[in-house]
């Protein structure tokens, strides 16, 4: 099956993956493409190819300055992660446990290329379950401090949730996302944290580990297709596809053993999601032999109407004409991301809580 | 081509279909919108404004008009920016006071390859004075008056800075009056244009200031800083100005900007440069006419 | 135990007049100092040094009793600093 | 206002500038802390929009016109805020604000604005009162930006 994108969605990947191209794009392109890029958070990524590629100086003025501003942006939050962890892993310095930093920051510790192009906002970590309280409350002596939440939102973290309420430390506003695990644990996928700890690979100069590179390519696919609702997200399957290219260039077996590892981790048809939809929209070199591999995959009828629904949702939206198409593709993405993440009994009373909740805050918004 | 230079019917129609794009001090803003006592309002606000319909622009926004949640039989007006609203609906009187505040947020989340200072500016004798924001300043009140009265007008809200060449930019937006100062710009400039008091906002009533003609025109002319003012309004108090140190002025200039931390080490490098460059002063007032004497002999003396 | 500055080299220093704006590349944040809270910085930055040590030596050169109360401000200082990140305590020669 | 009183405005502006002038070139220099060098003090920036939190050491503001007071419905209210108890004060500052310094406003007496400078000075003066007796202080404007969220009174950001 072909990839069957709207025109401004066009303009905005041949953008991303052939810098070449800008060359001929005229004004209202470049416009359109700044605006898009930004939707899904790729204004610094966009700066950073068009930086490498050279041709900055031909860039009209009034782009490369959002260019500028989009990289500076990208650098300050990326600086503030850093940071964070700094202080976090300061914290926690007489604290023997194994942490795993994960996402944009670990993206940054493995030197993936354009990482330094990625805008992340969280710092998200992994930690063992059974050090998780003890961390918590060292965080929490150290000056971390919850985010007021409401007792349902409570009870959702602690019981279903594979993350606990994030941390924020009063003087700083960078959130803290702590994991003790990578799928809520309402799914009916479980994963044993231990195996990505036997597998983590540790950092030089520091004691914050990584996941292994088969495991860091999984947990992208798993975060993307199974963890999030997939509108907006086109910087996570551009995550994947970096991912892919860097480790597959360097290890000759990364391609079997990221299939022996999904397999074994009964995550295979998380992870065709992310292989294919990756190579459809950005050209990864996945080896056919390797999609066939896998113990799981959807069935045709699925896949088909995946292969419609998924670029639709990922894409931005033109901003100034949104798509019906579009927005039903998102919704249906909406209901699919919540249905794979728990089962009916605690998802209706949990969509229920939170349309309501929305209505209630729109009402006080509009009387005050 | 100036916006008073169409008729009202082609200025309509810009704003309907395509959006009107004018340029903004070096930003273009392309706004659409179809409600008709806005579009009136912004004839005569935005009168002076270049219209820059074959350029980027940097901001897209929209007011739409939509029914009110609560209240089915009455309309409200919301602010979208790329098609996304930050803000919820407002009552639709306060279209204008809703449009302006929405363009303000726009610049001061999305712009950073320009340091942006909290403050108001204007220029006198080719070098621009800074009157940073300090609780209580009211600084739109003073740079209305000032910028009727001899100064040229750069912003009422930001300090725009070229970090690499110390040059600042100008930005001449309407100035928002907020309450008392409404009637005492009446008073003190009865020729100046107006729009209507919009009573009610978050900010109680606001009535916006068009910008002197001459300060939009000379919009590309950029200047180097040479005071920094933090000024200070307090009833019946004779005028007073002081010098403060440059710690002080380093702390209170750098606290007063929307993206000093975002700009980082670049940040530090031009507030320090400024503080070099500059003259810091605090200036205690009450009336105008004291605070033009002061200024014009600050401006004139070196 | 001892005391030592953390990226000191890195950070960017503007002395208004003995008192100092700092910006600390790591953390992004800017700091005010005032001249004792400089002095200590320096004087950490040649050596790492006890809380014993730095209070006396700020105590010279202050003109100041060295008394306890002193030493429990400069103490509140270091610790403030550690959470800063501009010193880390240090086991050196301990 | 008449012409008389505006003329004498701006003979009384032309002397304090005069002085301000004269007094610029003979104190360029003077610090943002006073009297406050037997302590190491280090305060730290908070700017856009995180504005302000940490720094815990801070001194009275030298005068009542470089204190902060919030615009209220009922005029201006003097910010009082309060030093952490269980510190030990230096005698005319810093003070120590502790980790969650207290802060309030001061709604006695009213302060009217269109009343004459000296009543407005009185009133001032008596909120100052007030905050003292309450065992608070009142801050400078760099203090105050430096400490603001801990306090839980914020600033409106102005737009």
């Amino acid at each position: 099956m072909k990839l069957d994108l709207p025109p401004h969605c066009q303009i905005l990947l041949n953008g991303l993956t052939n810098p070449a191209c800008l060359t001929r794009y005229c004004d209202s392109d470049w416009e359109l493409l700044i605006r898009m890029a930004r939707r899904v958070k790729l204004l610094g990524r966009l700066g950073l190819l068009v930086k490498e590629y050279g041709t900055w100086d031909q860039v009209p003025p009034r782009v490369s300055t959002q260019l500028t501003s989009g990289l500076v942006q990208v650098e300050k939050l990326q600086q503030l992660n850093r940071w964070e962890l700094n202080r976090v892993l300061w914290a926690l310095n007489d604290f023997d446990t194994s942490i795993i930093a994960l996402k944009g920051i670990a993206y940054s510790l493995a030197a993936i290329p354009h990482a330094s192009g990625r805008l992340s906002v969280d710092l998200d970590l992994l930690v063992h379950q059974s050090d998780l309280a003890d961390i918590e409350s060292l965080l929490v002596v150290k000056g971390w401090k919850h985010r007021p939440l409401s007792a349902y939102d409570e009870h959702y973290y602690r019981v279903w949730s594979h993350e606990i309420p994030p941390l924020v430390h009063a003087e700083r506003e960078t959130e803290v996302d702590i994991h003790h695990t990578l799928i809520p644990l309402t799914n009916r996928v479980k994963i044993d944290p231990k195996l990505l700890f036997d597998a983590a690979i540790p950092v030089k100069n520091s004691t914050i580990r990584l996941l292994s590179p088969v495991d860091m390519v999984i947990h992208c696919a798993v975060n993307l297709f199974q963890n999030n609702e997939l509108a907006n997200d086109l910087r996570d399957l551009l995550d994947l596809h970096d991912l892919m290219v860097f480790f597959s260039e360097r290890t000759p077996d990364f391609w079997t053993w990221l299939i022996d590892r999904s397999n074994q981790l009964k995550l295979s048809k998380t992870v065709f999601y992310g292989l294919y939809f990756s190579q459809l929209i950005f050209n990864t070199p996945v080896p056919g032999k390797a999609l066939v591999r896998l113990h799981a995959r959807p069935g045709r009828l699925k896949l088909w109407i995946m292969h419609r629904l998924v670029p639709l949702a990922l894409f931005p939206q033109h901003p100034d004409k949104p798509m019906l198409s579009a927005s039903l593709a998102r919704l249906l993405m909406y209901l699919r991301s919540h249905l794979i993440r728990m089962p009916l009994y605690i998802l209706l009373p949990h969509l229920i809580y939170k349309s309501l909740r929305k209505i209630r805050f729109k009402s006080r918004k509009s009387r005050s | 081509m100036v916006v008073n230079q169409i008729p009202f019917e082609e200025f309509h129609m810009l704003l309907h279909r395509q959006g009107l794009r004018v340029a903004i001090g070096p930003f273009n803003v392309c706004i659409h919108t179809s409600y008709k006592p806005l579009i009136e309002q912004l004839y005569l606000l935005y009168s002076h404004y270049r219209i820059t319909q074959d350029e980027i622009a940097e901001f897209h926004v929209r007011i739409v008009t939509e029914r009110s949640l609560r209240n089915p039989f009455k309309r409200n007006i919301r602010f979208l920016l790329d098609g996304q609203s930050p803000f919820e609906s407002f009552p639709q009187e306060q279209a204008l006071a809703v449009l302006e505040w929405g363009i303000n947020l726009a610049i001061a989340v999305r712009v950073n390859h320009l340091l942006l200072l909290h403050s108001a500016v204007v220029e006198k004798n080719g070098h621009v004075i800074l009157f940073p924001a300090w609780p209580g300043s009211g600084k739109t009140t003073l740079c209305t008056v000032l910028s009727y009265q001899g100064f040229r007008l750069f912003s009422d809200e930001f300090g725009l800075m070229d970090t690499q060449q110390q040059l600042f930019l100008p930005i001449p937006r309407l100035m928002p009056l907020k309450n008392e100062s409404i009637a005492v710009i009446r008073n003190y400039l009865p020729d100046i244009v107006m729009g209507r008091p919009i009573p009610n906002t978050q900010k109680g009533t606001v009535a916006h200031v068009r910008p002197p003609e001459k300060s939009i025109l000379l919009s590309k002319h950029t200047c180097k800083a040479r005071w920094i003012i933090f000024p200070k309004w307090i009833a019946d108090t004779p005028v007073k100005i002081e010098a403060i140190s440059d710690s002080e002025a380093f702390m209170m200039l750098a606290s007063n900007a929307f993206n000093y931390e975002a700009l980082g080490a670049t940040g530090f490098c031009a507030v320090a440069d400024l503080i070099r460059s500059c003259d810091c002063f605090k200036l205690v007032y009450s009336d105008f006419d004291s605070v033009m004497e002061v200024l014009h002999q600050l401006t004139n003396e070196t | 135990m001892h005391w030592r500055t953390n990226h000191f080299e890195t950070l960017l220093i503007e002395n208004w007049d003995e008192e100092y704006t700092v910006f600390q590349p790591d953390s992004g944040k800017t700091h005010f100092l005032n001249h004792m809270s400089m002095k200590m910085l320096i004087y950490l930055d040649q050596k790492p040094a006890t809380l014993e040590e730095i209070s006396a030596y700020l105590a010279v050169q202050f003109q100041q009793e060295p008394d306890h109360d002193f030493q429990r401000n400069i103490e509140k200082v270091l610790y403030h600093f550690d959470t800063l990140g501009l010193v880390k305590k240090s086991f050196v020669g301990s | 206002m008449t012409e008389k009183r505006s003329h004498l405005q701006t003979e009384t502006a032309r002397q304090s500038l005069k002085a301000s002038m004269d007094n610029i070139h003979k104190h360029k220099r003077r610090k943002l802390l006073k009297g406050t060098v037997a302590v190491p003090v280090v305060m730290t920036l908070y700017s856009g929009a995180a504005l302000a939190r940490t720094s815990n050491i801070t001194g009275e503001a030298d005068s009542i016109e470089n204190a902060v007071f919030k615009d209220t419905i009922n005029g201006p209210q003097l910010l009082c805020v309060f030093p952490d108890p269980m510190q030990t004060q230096i005698p005319g500052g810093p003070y120590d604000l502790g980790q969650f310094p207290q802060a309030t406003l001061i709604q006695e007496p009213k302060i009217d604005l269109t009343a004459s400078a000296e009543t407005v000075l009185t009133s001032k003066m008596q909120q100052l009162e007030e905050c003292h007796a309450r065992g608070g202080i009142m801050i400078s404007a760099v203090a105050y930006t430096s400490i603001m969220s801990k306090t839980g009174i914020n600033i409106n950001p102005t737009w």
